[in-house]
């Protein structure tokens, strides 16, 4: 399946990603198991989404939970606690 | 219902001019501007960034105020959230909620900040002599927004 | 600390700027607007004549703004009401209040308006197609004020 | 003693008299004994400031209950509930 993804504030900054189109297999695609996925990517990758940092995540435009499921064509975004207003 | 994000500045009274010719039984104007402070948990700040995330955040904008009309006689509610940079004393975010009685209109506006705060994506940078960092979420806001799940 | 009545009407966005030039502290400005109902407790309302005592009506609201700044953390606040002549949607009374943080502020701003409505001297007189007559106070208005009194 | 009354809205329009100078004996003046010597005045006099309407008084400025004392050169000021905001 194909997601596109979006990174915000800190982690956008920090992972050097602002967006992406992933290809994955069509397995059962949670938020977490995809925050696994991507933090094999290296250090600053695990460090960012399984690290002490809290990460939120949307799955098109909703926030939601780790267990979320992902499903083709979903826009995910990960990014820190919001401090608006 | 308004929802606006931008880089400009804003004018209140122009917008209440403009919830207020709208219709003649509107009693009571509500409003919040939120100012860009020059000291933040004892840190001056020289400069302030926002960020958002386009598309989720004007949703999440009019959800709360959705939640807002279904809790509260309101008649009418505007967010118009800046984004970009902007230097102590600029304003930020304003809120206008507008009612025929002024206890609905307080309320509603004080929860539509109170989520505005905690739910919807806006993250910022601050930036002061010793270099630039962001903002830390603050537990006091989550405690803020808690309040209306027990409290009508 | 500011108090004026006038027969002239008021812009909100002057005020607010006025007051967030004074200093670069402030974070959260809470402002109520008041207007002239069309309709009031379902009579339709052509023309609302205002009446103040001078000298007495300025003192109270003073003494309402001070009382407000010792029990909540704010730094400064307005108040302007108009007397004389106005129209439906004509705006009323106007009500500021700026502190470091939002919660002080919209408590404040809350509080002055439903003491302002229970204790400063202002009377209101409402014509319609039937004529004149004078409103009459609300119990709900001494609802209002009253919470204070046991909520912080 | 002397004393300068001022009558507002309701009370203003229906008594007629908007400021007024009293010359009064030196005895004790209360609230009440001053309205019960004004109710004298008459019908409308007696309606307005003894009868079943709300009436507040304020003494150089400051509101105050039937009970509160009058002194020369005072301002004392009668008129319903107020209405404002």
């Amino acid at each position: 399946m194909k997601i596109k993804l979006f990174y915000f504030a800190r982690l956008k900054e920090t992972l050097k990603y602002s967006t992406e189109d992933l290809e994955l297999p069509d397995d059962v695609l949670t938020i977490l198991k995809l925050k696994s996925v991507l933090a094999k990517r290296g250090d600053v990758w695990g460090q960012m989404l399984m690290g002490k940092l809290k990460v939120r995540a949307a799955i098109n435009h909703e926030l939601v939970d780790d267990k979320a499921v992902i499903n083709d064509g979903d826009e995910v975004a990960f990014f820190p606690p919001v401090t608006g207003g | 219902m308004t929802v606006r994000v931008q880089t400009a500045d804003f004018d209140i009274g122009v917008e209440i001019n403009q919830l207020r010719q709208a219709r003649k039984d509107i009693g009571a104007v509500v409003s919040f501007v939120g100012l860009v402070r020059d000291l933040n948990d004892g840190d001056t700040v020289s400069q302030l960034t926002l960020e958002y995330y386009p598309g989720m955040t004007e949703k999440s904008l009019a959800a709360i105020i959705q939640q807002a009309k279904s809790r509260w006689n309101i008649m009418d509610a505007l967010i118009v959230h800046r984004v970009g940079t902007l230097q102590p004393s600029d304003q930020i975010v304003l809120v206008i909620v507008t009612s025929a009685h002024r206890g609905d209109a307080f309320s509603a506006c004080e929860f539509v900040m109170d989520y505005l705060k905690t739910e919807a994506p806006f993250w910022k940078k601050e930036a002061n002599s010793a270099g630039e960092h962001w903002v830390e979420a603050k537990s006091a806001d989550d405690t803020a927004r808690d309040r209306w799940s027990i409290e009508k």
